[in-house]
């Protein structure tokens, strides 16, 4: 079931959600949402452990993905309303037409690619006038300032900056969700029920919500709680089911996404 | 060349002024210097460049970004690359190439509508492009904040070496196809999972 | 042209250089470049210029300040200078100011003093201020290598109306530029660029 993924560079969550189906285009019916969802967190991984910048919009695309994922977990999916059903393809169109966007424009960059390629082989002329005509030539110095002199000295003098999205605040999910486990594992027995909004009441973070998400899901897995949303963006219900006998967080074993 | 007599010093006008030209010459500039019909221009021009291909010269005269230039024909690259000592340019790198894409096709747009479509922020590349001078500001969205809005500039399209945008292939071409929709369709299936599916 | 067979390809090349050359080009070094003989050069180049008197171009392959250089016909000149008086925009370059103002500051300086500064061979932007006079030599390295360097004129202070160049506006400690402040703003690290930073 593991995933070897290659190591190229993936411009954006996009490219390497095309990357992660399109590769499997070879046989079709072998793609699946929970293989794709599995390889994209534990290539989001990847990419941090090895500390390329990955922006936050990889994340927000895989709780999208995730949450995706998750409405095929939830039990009642018999007596879903067809307004649920229809909301659900609706945000899963989204994703696919944002997909097919993004691919169209990859290659459309290829084919500027080409063409660049064929016209840097030629070299404009770019000599201008001669000597013989030095006087016509019009002064370049007509209507710069001191100021301007100086303006461009220090633009000159001014390090260009590379911006990288700074990841100090960014943990790495599987930390993350770990702590998480256990403070769900604390909190959840006493209080027994609560809705997923008041679990994450106090977050600001959106990645913290995600990763109390990610949290929810494991213990949902390990069937020490039940899930319920009666509708769609609806409030999810988490019951505690796992008995009033503490639950030693070391005891649940964490899935760290690696496939 | 045609109407060889009449048209001789028209010609070689044209080819003086080019060879002092820094960038293309629009025909419309050369129409008004030489007092001629810009269609009669636009004629000489196609005739000269025919002319230099058949003599089978090393330059050739081409249309870029709306005017005419000289350049150094591709075939004869390496010599001009080992007389430019910088001559080998810089590749774009494929964020470069992606969003110049989206500029070229949706322009004019604002930096929140490449963010959009590429996920990612753009700001880095929009700030190399527009230093090279591929793309620049060319609006402000009428809209609350006032966005700046991104268009490619006559830079771009010499250096894709096209005369215009007319000229960039349809869009419609590289709308992905059925397989490709469909196995994006199966990857985000949501359909109840296979029997040994991972919860 | 003679032993078109053989020289063709050489003869191309030529015309190909000579089509981006800024400055006349030495015969030494297109012998060089096309590896053939300077004798052969200079004989492909006679001949080329002959060809192109011949064909009645409106531009010339002369041999100014020891090179070759293609150019404007002389009769041509009113054509040309209609051109250059209506058709030519006065600007100067970012990559010409930025020199300039280098220069401007640091004089005086070596090309490669500049070049580390700007990151690229300022060598063509170097040309253009000193034919325009707004630079000059000034002095040579006392060091091995004997670089030039190079400093601006009195013309570029009376074009800026400065009486010296202490009345150049003075540089504080360090003025972050606005894209800087901008990054900053909005919690980004700034990093010195790598050497191979992505477009």
């Amino acid at each position: 079931m593991a995933f070897a993924v290659a190591t190229p560079v993936f411009e954006g969550p996009f490219d390497l959600l095309l990357h992660l189906i399109l590769r499997e285009q070879v046989d079709i019916y072998e793609v699946s949402l929970s293989r794709i969802v599995d390889a994209y967190l534990a290539e989001i991984e990847r990419l941090q452990v090895i500390d390329l910048d990955v922006a936050t919009e990889f994340l927000l695309i895989a709780a999208t993905l995730v949450e995706l994922k998750a409405r095929r977990l939830l039990p009642g999916r018999d007596d879903v309303d067809l307004d649920d059903e229809l909301a659900l393809w609706e945000e899963r169109d989204l994703l696919l037409a944002r997909l097919l966007e993004c691919k169209t424009f990859k290659d459309v960059a290829g084919v500027f690619s080409r063409l660049a390629d064929d016209a840097d082989r030629s070299y404009p002329r770019t000599a201008g006038a001669d000597q013989r005509y030095e006087d016509l030539t019009p002064d370049l110095l007509e209507g710069i300032t001191a100021t301007r002199i100086r303006a461009a000295y220090v633009r000159a003098i001014t390090p260009k900056p590379v911006q990288r999205i700074d990841l100090f605040h960014v943990a790495p999910v599987r930390a993350s969700v770990a702590d998480a486990v256990a403070e769900l594992l604390d909190e959840l027995p006493r209080v027994g029920r609560i809705s997923f909004r008041r679990l994450t009441n106090g977050l600001v973070e959106r990645l913290d919500v995600i990763v109390r998400f990610l949290a929810v899901l494991e213990l949902f897995k390990q069937g020490v709680i039940e899930l319920d949303q009666d509708e769609l963006f609806g409030e999810i219900d988490v019951r505690w089911t796992g008995g009033l006998e503490p639950v030693a967080a070391g005891s649940i074993p964490i899935d760290d996404y690696e496939g | 060349m045609s109407n060889m007599q009449f048209d001789a010093e028209t010609v070689r006008a044209i080819e003086a002024i080019l060879m002092v030209a820094v960038e293309p010459v629009a025909p419309d500039l050369l129409a008004q210097l030489l007092e001629q019909p810009t269609a009669v221009i636009d004629r000489l021009c196609i005739e000269l460049a025919a002319a230099y291909d058949e003599a089978g010269h090393g330059f050739q005269l081409v249309k870029v970004a709306g005017g005419y230039r000289n350049q150094s024909h591709a075939d004869l690259a390496p010599y001009v690359e080992r007389f430019l000592l910088d001559g080998q340019r810089a590749r774009m790198s494929a964020a470069a190439l992606e969003t110049l894409a989206i500029v070229a096709y949706k322009q004019p747009l604002s930096r929140a509508q490449i963010a959009s479509i590429r996920g990612v922020d753009p700001d880095g590349v929009l700030r190399t492009l527009q230093a090279r001078g591929y793309i620049t500001e060319v609006a402000r969205d009428p809209g609350p904040g006032q966005a700046i809005l991104y268009g490619t500039t006559g830079s771009f399209l010499e250096k894709l070496g096209l005369n215009s945008l007319a000229d960039l292939p349809p869009i419609a071409e590289f709308v992905p196809g059925a397989d490709v929709v469909e196995a994006l369709e199966h990857g985000l299936r949501i359909d109840a999972p296979a029997p040994d599916a991972p919860a």
